[in-house]
């Protein structure tokens, strides 16, 4: 199974052709995502998630994982 | 629902009102709200539309756990929370923060948490269409609660 | 009128939605509410009525001063304080404290200081009509806001 | 003109004939107006007004004022 892979927000539009899906062979942590699906070095004060929970760059990931980054939350 | 997450205008007061009529009376001796609205202007700048992008599946489990985290520290009877996203217009709504309680202290530090939490951990992100007809992304974000 | 003290039953959220009509759309970026309605229980023991007695005068100049108390504390586009005396049964509003303001850190805390003060300033007295048919003064005071 | 005074909630009730007016002939503090309104000793943890603003009982009163008694607020 590949890794699905979100961009939001402002990093979307800095990232010209993201992947949305990675292939998870030699993938084992959510920077390992960032360098396989994005096409810049992971900014300062990126957050991501792994399947909907906050997680650091350091964190592990596996097959069939939804992996996500975002820019410093706005909303309320 | 505890949680709403809405993609057209909504009224928080007829929303507290609907919401009242589930609970029981003369259990509740506090309620404390919170109403976010857009405004028109930011950061002195004037502001003439809003857009909120969110990420939908993770913003309805991370304001589901808002709450459950909620209900784990005070003592609460019921709480809500709404939140609007896709483009609004400056006086409309943004956020509904509302706690029901026995007792005042529950109510005022459970809804202020609400808030507090849902702008460090819930994904939404703000885009201004600025009146000059130009647009930027809110970048600042907001101390968490302590 | 920021200060209402009313002998009637009244609607919070009625109020609060008139109140808004008044206040400039787009300047609000904040609300917080609070509402204290009355239980059906207090201290262990079952309530059917209560009464609310107070000092006239005294109330609305000290009601009025809080609120410029708050105005002085804070960043504070309005202030709404509305507060029931006379006889009244589980359920009834008591006493509403809201705040309008840019940002929320001054509407969660100004809504809050006007309910602690309110409650160790303001000249109001509540007696309670039991359940078993008795009544008895409530004594015990509030800490103030710190 | 007499001092106006006024006793509130379970403190009325407590005192059998409260005076509602006294002469200001003597009077010189809130304590003397209570001493001469009063058939009770002042309890402990009594508030009191003059012209409607909170003040203690070693706080001066002169003519024509209006001196408030009454119990810990529980308002709210």
């Amino acid at each position: 199974m590949p890794i699905t892979v979100k961009f939001f927000a402002s990093l979307r539009e800095q990232i010209k052709s993201p992947a949305s899906q990675i292939d998870s062979a030699g993938i084992a942590t959510v920077a390992d995502v960032w360098a396989a699906a994005a096409d810049i070095p992971i900014p300062d004060h990126v957050l991501c998630s792994v399947n909907l929970d906050h997680c650091t760059a350091a964190d592990s990931v596996k097959d069939g994982d939804e992996v996500a980054f975002f820019p410093p939350i706005t909303g309320g | 629902m505890p949680v709403t997450v809405l993609d057209t205008p909504f009224d928080p007061l007829q929303l507290l009102k609907q919401h009242e009529q589930t609970l029981e009376a003369g259990s509740v001796g506090a309620a404390a709200h919170f109403i976010g609205t857009m405004r028109n202007h930011n950061e002195g700048v004037g502001v003439s539309s809003l857009t909120l992008e969110h990420y939908p599946a993770m913003t309805t489990k991370e304001l589901a756990k808002i709450i459950e985290d909620a209900h784990a520290k005070w003592n609460l009877i019921d709480a809500l929370i709404v939140h609007r996203v896709g483009t609004m217009t400056p006086g409309d709504p943004i956020v509904l923060t509302a706690i029901w309680s026995a007792h005042r202290a529950d109510a005022f530090e459970a809804c202020r948490y609400l808030m507090e939490e849902l702008k460090s951990r819930a994904p939404f992100w703000k885009k201004e269409t600025l009146a000059d007809g130009g647009d930027r992304w809110v970048e600042k974000n907001t101390a968490g609660y302590t």
